[in-house]
Parts: C-alpha cells; structure tokens; sequence
C-alpha cells in the first residue's frame, strides 16, 4: 500500500481485501457527497485530497479475531462520517496496515503510516504490548496515536503526549466499576483467575483493593499462564469458601477455559463473574458452555440486541452488520468482539470532532488536533457515542464511559446493572497536557 | 588471496558504508527510517554469522542474546536511568556472558542436538523475561527512557542521529567480521566448520574456538539488540521469543550464509519482502516460510553466496 | 634428550568387552622411519588413533617426548609435536590447497607463506596453490595431507596408509620425499604396500589380533616365520608387493 | 481442595495430556528413528488434524458421534497425504540432510500455519464431542464411623477424557504391533538400522521415507483430532504442542518408541502434578532447562542405552 490515492483507483483491478474496502469507503463517501448541497461539494473540491487515517490491525498473530472485527466497524464509521460529508468537508479514507499483534512491526507500520502512506494520523490496535512499543514511535514521528486498546498504560502515564485513547475506558476503571456489584450482589469472597501477564496484573492489581474497599475479600489469586492450554488442574486452587469466581482470560484457549470451569463445579458452583474478553467472538451457544446460565459478565457494550436499545444503538449495529445476536449479518457463527469494537467507531468520531475544531487542513495541525481532542471534556450519548455519556480527561488523554454487567439468560447476555461513567473515576496519575510535544 | 582481489573486495565493503553513509542524506524520509532499522538488524545477523556461517554453529537460540542486550540496555535506562553509552555497554556485556554460560554447556553437543539445546536455552530465557514481571514488565515490555536514549547530549530518537549511530554501529560490526574472517582466528573457525576433526588434529583446541566464536557472535547480537531497544525505544519480551532466532538464521541464508556481505543483504532483502507482502495478504510469514523452503532447495548459499560461486570467487 | 621419542606401555583398547588393542609395549626412537604393519583388522588404526589422541586407551601409558600424554587431547599432542594425516582423505575440500597447509603452518607462527610454499612444492603440488581442495584427483589430495604434516614441522609425523590410491610414479615420488625427511624429523608409517614398506622403514612392528607379533628391522621382519603365518592366511599376496 | 483429590484431579488431567502427548511424540520419534531428521513442523500437522476435525464435522453436519468417526478417520488421512507430498517435493530433494531438513521444515512450518490462517481464519473453532458426560469421583476419607467415600467438590472429569486416555493407549499398542510383528513395521526399522543396507536388500528406501513421514504427520494428525473436542482448533496451537513433543521425545531417547511413550507419561503426568507445587511460567522455566540439561549430558535421554 504505498502507492498515491489516483494510482490506487486506476489500479483497482489488483484490488485487495482491505484496499477494496477503502475504495468502497471512498465510493460510499463520494456518492453521499452527489447528494449534497452545491457549496458543500464544492468544500470538497478545494481539497479534493483526503484525509487518511493509518489503521493498526491485529489481522495476524493472537489479536486477529480482534483485528477483523476493529476494521469492519472502522470502516462503517468512516461510511457514515464521509456519508455525513467527511472531516471539514474532506473525505476520509482508511489506510489498513497489518501489525502481526507484534510490537516491532507495529512500530513499523507507524513508520510507513507517517511517511509513506502519509497519513494524517494514526489509529487502533487493541494488544497493551504492541501499544506501548508502538506509542513511543508515535511521538517521534509527532503523528497522532489513537489507541483502542483499554489497557490502562495510557493513563498511567507510561506513554507520551501524541498518544491518547478517547474511545474506550481503561481496564482499571471497568475494574474498580465492578467491585460494588461483586461484594453487594454476589458475595464477599472473591477468587480471581487471569492471565500471567500484564493485562491479568492490571486486574490483579485494581480489583484486589477495590474489593477491599467495597467491603469483600480476595481470598486467590490464580495467575494461568497465556500459552495454557488445559486449565482444570488450576481450578483446585479455588479455595472451598469461595463465593464468587472472578474470571479474565484471552487467547485461543478461552473458550476451553470456561468450558473446563464448568465441568470442574458441576452442578454446584459458586456465583461467577467474568470479563466478556473471556468469551469476545465466541458463540455462547457453543457446545461446553451452557453452564454459564445465570452467571454475570462485564460488557464493554452489550452483545446482544437489548429490549431497551435506543435507535442510535440499533443504528450502529445496521452500520457495522451485526445482528440481534451480535453475530455478523452474513454469517450467524461469526460472532464480534462487540464488548470492545464500538471504540473504533468513537474513536473516529472523535478524530473527527477534534479535527474540525482545531481546523485541521494539513499534517502542520496535527499538534492543534491534539490539543482540541485533550480540551473535550463531555460527550453525550448518540449517534457518535452508541455505547454512552462518557468524559474525556485531557490530562490523563483517557476516557470514561459505562459499564455493563449483563447476567447470561436463556443463553444471551441480558443487561442487569449498569454503572455510570462518574462511578468509574479515579485520581490523575499523570498530567500530558504539561508535556512538550 | 591475492593482493590485489583483497583491495577490490575492501574497496567493495568500505564503499557500501559510503553508500549508506550518502544516504541519510538523500533517502525520503520512510526508507531512511527503514534503512536506520535494517542496519541496527543486520548486526544481529552479522553476529548469527559469525556462529552459523563462519562457524558451522546452527543456533536456533539467538534471539537470547539480541534479548539479552535488548533487557541488558533497557533495564539499565529504566531503573538506574543510565545514558545510552553504558546502558549499550551493559547489554552487549550482558549478552556476550549469557553466550559464555550457554556456549559452556550447548557446545558439548553438536548438530541437531546444538540446535535444540540452544532452542530450548532461547525458551528458558523468554520465560525467565515473563516470570520476572516486577522487573522486565513482563509481556507488555516498557517504554526506554528519555534520558537513556541521549548520548553525548544527542537525542537518538530523532531521525538523523539514530540514522547515524544505527550506521556506525554496522559499519563497525561488517567491517570487524571482514577483519575477522582474514584473520587467522576466522580461519580456523572456517577449519572447523569444513572439517572440525581435521582442526583439531591440526593442533588447534576447537572446543575454545568454538565457544570464543559464540561469545563474540552474541556479543555482537546483543551489541544490535541493545542498540535496537535505545534508538527505537521500546523493550519487549516478544523479541527474545522463537521467531527471533528464526528471523536470524533466514536473515543469513536469505543473504548468504559466511559471506560478509550476505547478512545485509538478507535483512535488507526480507525486510522490504515482507512490507510489500503486507500490503497483499494477511498472512505476510508465508513469504517467511516460501523463502525459507526455497531456499534451502533451490539457492542454500543465499544471495551473495551465489554471487561469490558464480562471479567473484574471492568474496568473502 | 632421550633417543626414544615416543613409547606405549601396556596400551589396551577394547570397544564393549572385544579387545581391539591388548597390552602393546612400543617404543619409536628419534629419526627413525618405522612401520606398523599387519593384516587387516589387526589394530593398526585403534594404535595409532590412541597414539594421537582420537581414542581413549582402555588402559595403559602413552609417554612422548618423555611426557606421559595419556590424558592429553588430541590437539594438545599436535601442539606437543605429534602431526597426523588422515587414512581417509580429510583435507578442507571447500578451500585451497594454500589455506590447507597455511592452516597448518600458521598455529606455529613465523613465514607462514614461505611454509606453504615450501610444503607444497615438497609434495609437487606447489603449482596447484590455488586450486579448490576438493576438486583435485585423489592422489593429489594424498599429497596435500602429507605437505599439511610437514608445514606443522613435527617432532614425529604419523602417516596412516599415505600411499593408498597414488600411482605409481606418485609412490616413487613419496618414497623419495620420506627418504629426505627422515633427517629431520620421526615418522611413523602404516601401510600395506610391501615394497614401501621394505624400502623406507628403519625397523618395523608388526601387530596382529591387537597384539604386537614381531618387531624388528626388514630383513629380520621378513624372515620371521610367524609374520609369514599371520599374512599367509590373510594377505599374503600383500607381502609378495 | 484437599491434598488428596486435588493430586487425584491432576494425575487425571496429567494423563489425558500424556495421551495425547504420547500419540503426537510417537510420530515425531518415528520420523526421527527412522528417517534421522528433525520435523519442525510436525505441531503444524497436529494442527492441520484438529483443523481437518472441524472441517469434516461441518461438512458432514451429521450426529456428533457420526462426525466425529468420520474426523477420526479422514483428517489423518488427509494430513498423511499432504506430508508425502513434503516428503516428495521437498526433503526427498534435500536429501533428508538433517540441517537442511530442519530448515526446510521451519519454512513448512509458516507456510502450513499461515494457510491455515489464510483459509480457516484466526478463531478457536470447537468441536463437539461423540460424547461427553461429567463424572464426579469419590474419595475416601476417615470419619467417625470409619472409612467413607465422599464426592469432593471439583473431582471429576469426562467421559470424552477418558475415553482420549483409552482410545491413545489402544493406538499405540497398535502402533507397537505394527512395528514389530508386520512387515511394513519390519522394512521401516530395517530402514532405521542401516538405511544403505536396506537399499542393498532391495527395499524401496525412498518410498518408505514417504510413507514413514507420512505416517508421523498422521499420528500427530490423529493427537489433533482427539484434543479437539477438549480444546478447539486454532492455527497457532501447534506451537506449545511442537515444544512439549520435543521434550518428550528428548527424554525418552531420541528414535526410541518406547522411551518416547514412557518420557510423554512422565511429562504429562508432572505438568498435572508440578502445577500443584510451583507457579505455571517457573515449572516451565525449570521444565525447558532440565530438557537442555539432559541433552548436554545424557544425550541418549534419560531412558535410551549409549550408543556407542
């Protein structure tokens, strides 16, 4: 993909997945614009050029499933702002990079995003690992880097000013949102279980004196290493007074995971809680998991279609292509990663609102836009923000929304408690906006 | 080797560093970029040369001590804030030990069994990366400091000066396995790639060659691991992990295994193989995998082996 | 200095209890050209692979230059004087004959170049400096093994079957080569072909099933009547050469 | 849980491992045994097995028990012929050099596992198991009344495991039968003795070589089939399973068959137990050193005679 825009619609006959993608972008863009006023096409015209925004994908390596699902909802979102007329009256037009879920290559793709592909900015990818070694690339480049990736590194202030992540909250705030209902609800003994890595010590270290606070007890910590592949001989750790389970896990072998959990209790289990990342892209219908009936989940946002769902919701999920069920339109065993995707979707509309308020016109704004996303403080639920009221925190370039906690009913993840974004807060631990650029 | 051949393959060598050296200057900016980080690789290469291609040492492990120096250079920067210097003389000191230890034990035994013993060594390592999470912040990896990417009040990361250090680092490594390989150390490591049994029944104690050629290969591997991790900032466990070795050994089969020039030539050559391959298929490690096979089948002395086997017999 | 260069007391190699070598007690004095000879499968190169380190003695001492080298490897005896050239061709195919005998010559230091020069056209290959190793005839490549030995200038040089697959003029060639150097250094020869043997050897050992049959000097060794009997039944016709 | 049933539970959850372990190893020892090369890529055809289990049962979409027969016998099939095809077109011509090989088989390894991404895509599929029922186990405990059996909370497992650890020491009995008593079994190890010998007698050394590597491919094949209704397919599950296989084989002598079943049980059984003991990543640690270790100074592995 480093060839200009005017060679890459002539050359369309070798056109590829994702580069037909963005010329379908393109071609859904131009065609709302037809329909236009004049004056507004003509807006078009002066800067016929579009504003490319470098998109970081996990399309190999462990985050693929991820990475399919964060493209296809990045490429709705662009249908609609270009249908919408684009970014100050320019198209908006995706450049799809594989970063392999590895940090050197993520680093790279940045690289070819800021000078070759000359994007404007740069976009996505989910891993806390592949972020953090592609973010100080980012500053170097002074090339904006909006991540969706819900690792709390952003706001701890491991990353740099060019860095920010306004589409979905951090693992920290899910966490502590969740330690009321845990204690209240369920009960006061907690056992976690997660992954031997850093993504598992985020919840470890946050959920543990949140507990805490809410009045329960962590009473185990199991930490399972990422590469396993069997889990049973773990669940003998889980102490006998154990009143809740707490579960987070990734990788291919989630689906085991859970499955064997169910076996080990049988048909006297403790109540469960788990993080929907155990379960992203996997049909709850699959076979093995039918014990999770009646046990709770966090949801980034719901999965299923719910009764109460406001039109913008249902809006989001006609324009991504996803079904009652949260399962791609064209294929009912395709299931999405809904709980985390709609932050590209945010995300790019984000980009979108804090380009035209810094006026972008060229890559010599790209500092403005930054200091336009980091002065956003509210954002009301709509069309823009499916998943809800969320605020922005400049300082900590990190956003807070609201959880769901959703219980598995008749096999579908019905709502049962959401928590406010103002429930999620915690202290500043860093200040970028002091930061030089 | 004839005088005269000598001065052409020196001239050859030292005008590729003039080349690159023209280059900062002219690339556009992605390809200097690219360039600045193929130099920092081959290094790497450069080191799993002088063991594979000079040494007959096939090593699935390296990516031990590009991860050594890579840790060796960044821990430093990030809990003691060390400058660029010593955080670099660290690592490269830290990778050329891990190379005593490992070469101590793997080299009393060779072959398939080297290759495995270093495969599993390499394995031990990445895991000792991820268990030591407190420390190494495990499998996310961590951001190397600014003060740790300064040297002598120049800030690596920016775009000219990490082009420069990056091409100092390699000339120096190509220009030193040129020397090597005419000195009479390299050559008795040649021996004993052709025939180590002969070697040694040529007086020379192979078994100390061997581990002295290990320590200066990963020495040098560590020397790029350090560098990669203070000029592009970030340390992470993924580069100590499998496909790392294995990106070294293809590197120099790629280029051509015991030639000087070939480990160059094999990363410059993969790494733009793969960029291009990136923008057709999802799946870009097939190429990977197709080079590899084709190679062996097809062209085992790489590019410049070729070049040597076919037009200038005395590269070397 | 003592006149015996190089003695084995009781050396004995078995390989999984059968005897291979048993109990040889051998001396090799300074200057001499001796031979080891016997049939085949006789020990001849278990003895001299223990004498130069490649193998283990089961028991026994090894004692050179008046220094028990038992325990030493086989380079450190390279180092201490011994120099070896292989039954089976073992030359570096992939380089030239230069590099192969400066190979050996350069461990010592000094002109290595003049070394080479003179190794190789000792052996008659010196105009064939630059060519590839491997691609020269088989004969040659015999050659260059002895001019690898002699650019190590050994104390005592150990030739293993050395005219096995030279032509004819190439053994007279050999023979005449052995003759000069006898002034200069020991040598230690196995072979098979009698009429080397006969014409070069100062004295000569003769081993059979692991065991030393007969020493002496040619014309003693040719009259022994139990050498007679070993080779009648093996290769007698080895003797009529 | 108490120390008693927690052991219990993982000696259980150690032998399926071991099974599976095992069937996979045996393939891998005798494409070494027989052949002298190391296959790198051979978790890739553990993999192709488990992937070719989902792709028979969604094309069949008959009962779970009919799909799953039908996978059982298919997928090794399948993955049989492809690895001949490897054979022929690949290691024939490299002529089984065992550093080349291993080389070539890298470059196999990616080209296999990034097909498999290309075609079947990066999530885990499950598939569902002929059958599967949760037996809790009962242990016995002293109480007042003397001795009684009680179902501690936890202690189970399934039918489907069970049924892995029996079906994996039937095919290697059968394996071992084959070996010895037929004459394929007969011309490979013959093969394995002294492959020019072999040549000299007539026997079509070539082709054994072929179905030899073929025959490995399938055993790792038939592992990925039986796991997979345990765990599911992914395409980059033949990693982890090509490493352990590795330590399996080392331990147990390298070409040994026997060696080979007794190191996977060994291992199997101490990854269960080891959990109990130390964190999963150090018991890992301490698991890859003490293969090096092993290979360093006991490179007949720990069960195989010297050879001399």
């Amino acid at each position: 993909m480093t060839d200009t825009p005017s060679k890459r619609l002539s050359g369309a006959s070798s056109a590829l997945p994702t580069r037909r993608q963005a010329l379908k972008t393109l071609a859904a863009g131009a065609g709302a614009a037809a329909t236009m006023p004049l004056w507004s096409r003509y807006a078009g015209a002066q800067s016929a050029e579009p504003i490319r925004i470098g998109f970081g994908k996990h399309a190999t390596g462990i985050g693929a499933a991820y990475g399919r699902w964060y493209e296809r909802t990045s490429v709705a979102a662009l249908a609609k702002i270009n249908a919408e007329g684009g970014i100050n009256g320019r198209q908006v037009e995706l450049v799809t990079e594989d970063d392999g879920t590895d940090p050197k290559r993520a680093a790279e793709v940045l690289e070819k995003f800021a000078s070759q592909s000359k994007c404007d900015i740069a976009f996505g990818t989910l891993f806390s690992h592949v972020v953090i070694g592609a973010a100080p690339r980012a500053a170097e480049l002074k090339l904006p880097y909006f991540v969706v990736s819900e690792g709390h590194h952003v706001a701890s202030g491991m990353l740099n000013r060019w860095t920010l992540q306004p589409g979905i909250t951090d693992v920290k705030s899910q966490v502590t949102a969740m330690a009321p209902f845990l204690t209240n609800t369920l009960g006061k003994k907690v056992t976690m279980i997660y992954p031997d890595y850093g993504f598992g010590y985020d919840h470890r270290d946050n959920l543990t004196p949140a507990i805490t606070a809410a009045g329960g007890e962590v009473v185990a910590q199991i930490a399972i290493p990422p590469t396993e592949t069997s889990f049973t001989k773990y669940f003998p750790k889980i102490p006998r007074d154990t009143e809740v389970i707490y579960h987070v896990m990734v990788g291919p072998a989630v689906l085991t995971f859970v499955k064997e959990m169910g076996e080990f209790f049988g048909p006297s289990r403790p109540e469960i809680f788990g993080f929907i990342d155990s379960l992203e892209a996997v049909d709850l219908s699959s076979p093995g998991l039918e014990f999770l009936e009646g046990t709770y989940f966090w949801e980034g946002m719901p999965r299923y279609l719910q009764d109460d769902a406001p039109d913008y919701v249902k809006a989001y999920r006609d324009a991504v292509g996803i079904d009652a069920n949260g399962a791609s339109t064209s294929d009912g065993a395709d299931v999405s990663t809904a709980a985390h995707m709609f932050g590209c979707w945010e995300t790019l509309h984000i980009i979108k609102a804090g380009m035209e308020a810094a006026d972008y016109k060229s890559t010599d704004d790209r500092q403005a836009l930054i200091e336009a996303v980091e002065a956003m403080t509210d954002m009301p639920a709509g069309p823009d923000h499916p998943q809800g009221a969320k605020r922005f925190n400049g300082k900590t370039h990190q956003v807070f929304g609201p959880q769901y906690i959703s219980k598995v009913t008749d096999g579908k993840l019905v709502v049962a408690e959401t928590v406010d974004y103002e429930d999620t807060l915690y202290p500043d631990e860093v200040d970028y906006t002091t930061m030089s650029f | 080797m004839r005088g005269k051949t000598w001065g052409a393959v020196v001239a050859l060598h030292l005008g590729l560093v003039a080349v690159l050296f023209a280059l900062n200057f002219v690339l556009p900016v992605y390809h200097q970029g690219v360039l600045a980080r193929v130099m920092v690789l081959a290094v790497y290469a450069i080191g799993y040369n002088i063991a594979f291609g000079y040494t007959g040492l096939l090593s699935l492990g390296h990516a031990m001590f590009f991860g050594a120096g890579l840790y060796g250079a960044g821990l430093m920067g990030l809990h003691f804030g060390m400058s660029a210097l010593p955080a670099w003389l660290v690592g490269t000191g830290a990778g050329a030990l891990l190379a005593l230890v490992v070469g101590a034990l793997a080299l009393r035994t060779a072959g398939v069994s080297f290759m495995i013993v270093t495969l599993m060594f390499a394995q031990a390592v990445y895991l000792t990366i991820l268990y030591f999470g407190d420390i190494t912040h495990g499998d996310d990896g961590f951001v190397v400091p600014g003060v740790s990417r300064t040297l002598a009040g120049i800030d690596l990361s920016q775009q000219h000066p990490r082009y420069l250090v990056g091409w100092v680092l390699f000339s120096a490594a190509l220009l030193f396995s040129l020397w090597l390989v005419r000195a009479p150390f390299g050559r008795v490591l040649v021996a004993i790639r052709e025939n180590e049994e002969r070697a040694r029944l040529l007086g020379y104690d192979t078994g100390r060659r061997k581990l002295g050629a290990l320590v200066i290969s990963g020495a040098i591997s560590a020397a790029s691991g350090a560098a990669y991790g203070l000029l592009f900032g970030y340390v992470g466990a993924s580069f100590a992990g499998v496909q790392y070795s294995i990106f070294a050994l293809l590197w120099v089969l790629l280029g051509g295994a015991g030639t000087v020039l070939g480990p160059f030539v094999g990363t410059l050559f993969m790494f733009y193989l793969i960029d291009l391959a990136t923008g057709v298929t999802d799946a870009y490690m097939l190429i990977a995998g197709v080079v590899l096979v084709g190679l062996t089948l097809f062209a085992p002395q790489g590019i410049v082996g070729e070049v040597r086997r076919r037009l200038w017999r005395d590269l070397p | 200095m003592s006149d015996v260069i190089l003695s084995t007391k009781g050396l004995s190699k078995s390989f999984d209890g059968l005897r291979a070598n048993h109990d040889i007690n051998f001396a090799l004095h300074r200057h001499e050209v001796h031979a080891l000879i016997g049939p085949n499968g006789a020990g001849k190169t278990t003895f001299v692979s223990m004498l130069i380190g490649r193998l283990r003695p089961t028991s026994g001492v090894i004692t050179f230059e008046g220094r028990d080298v038992t325990r030493l490897g086989a380079q450190a005896r390279v180092q201490a004087g011994m120099a070896y050239t292989f039954q089976i061709t073992s030359v570096f195919a992939k380089l030239s004959c230069h590099e192969n005998v400066a190979l050996a010559a350069r461990r010592l230091g000094g002109d290595v170049e003049a070394e080479v020069a003179s190794a190789l056209s000792r052996v008659g290959l010196g105009a064939r400096a630059g060519e590839i190793a491997g691609d020269l005839s088989y004969g040659h490549q015999r050659l260059l093994e002895i001019a690898m030995g002699l650019a190590q200038r050994p104390a005592l040089l150990i030739l293993d079957e050395p005219t096995q697959g030279l032509a004819e003029s190439e053994i007279a060639g050999f023979k005449a080569l052995i003759r000069g150097l006898a002034t200069e250094t020991t040598i230690l020869l196995i072979e098979h072909n009698m009429s080397v043997v006969m014409e070069l050897a100062d004295r000569i050992t003769v081993l059979n099933f692991g065991e030393v049959l007969a020493q002496g000097t040619p014309q003693e060794i040719h009259q022994s009547a139990e050498v007679q009997s070993a080779y009648l039944g093996t290769g007698g016709d080895d003797a009529e050469h | 849980m108490e120390f008693g049933p927690y052991l219990l539970l993982a000696c259980l959850e150690g032998a399926v491992l071991a099974a599976v372990l095992a069937l996979m190893a045996s393939g891998l020892s005798l494409v070494f045994g027989v052949m002298r090369v190391v296959n790198v890529a051979h978790g890739e055809f553990y993999m192709l097995g488990a992937v070719m289990a989902w792709v028979v049962t969604s094309v069949l979409g008959g009962g779970a028990v009919i799909n799953f027969v039908a996978a059982l016998i298919l997928a090794p099939l399948i993955v049989g012929a492809l690895a001949v095809l490897a054979d022929v077109t690949i290691l024939k011509r490299l002529s089984y050099d065992p550093e080349r090989t291993i080389v070539a088989t890298i470059g196999l390894l990616y080209i296999i596992q990034q097909l498999a991404l290309m075609g079947y895509g990066p999530e885990a599929r499950p598939v569902a198991p002929p059958f599967n029922s949760r037996i809790a186990l009962p242990w016995v405990e002293w109480g007042e009344g003397g001795i009684g059996l009680y179902f501690p909370w936890g202690l189970s497992t399934t039918s489907y495991k069970l049924f892995v650890i029996v079906a994996a020491v039937v095919l290697l009995a059968a394996l071992r039968l084959f070996m010895t008593r037929s004459r394929a079994g007969l011309i490979m190890r013959a093969t394995q003795a002294d492959g020019e010998m072999a040549t000299a007698f007539g026997i079509p050394v070539e082709r054994v070589y072929a179905l030899v590597f073929g025959a490995g491919a399938a055993l790792a094949a038939l592992a990925g089939v039986l796991i997979v209704p345990i765990q599911q397919a992914h395409y980059l599950m033949g990693g982890d399973a090509l490493l352990l296989s590795f330590i399996v084989v080392i331990i147990g002598g390298l070409g040994s068959l026997a060696g080979t079943v007794v190191a996977a049980v060994l291992i199997g059984m101490s990854d269960g137990i080891i959990s109990v003991f130390f964190t999963p990543t150090l018991a890992k640690i301490i698991a890859t050193l003490l293969v090096a270790l092993v290979l360093v100074f006991r490179p007949q592995g720990l069960f195989g005679v010297r050879e001399r």
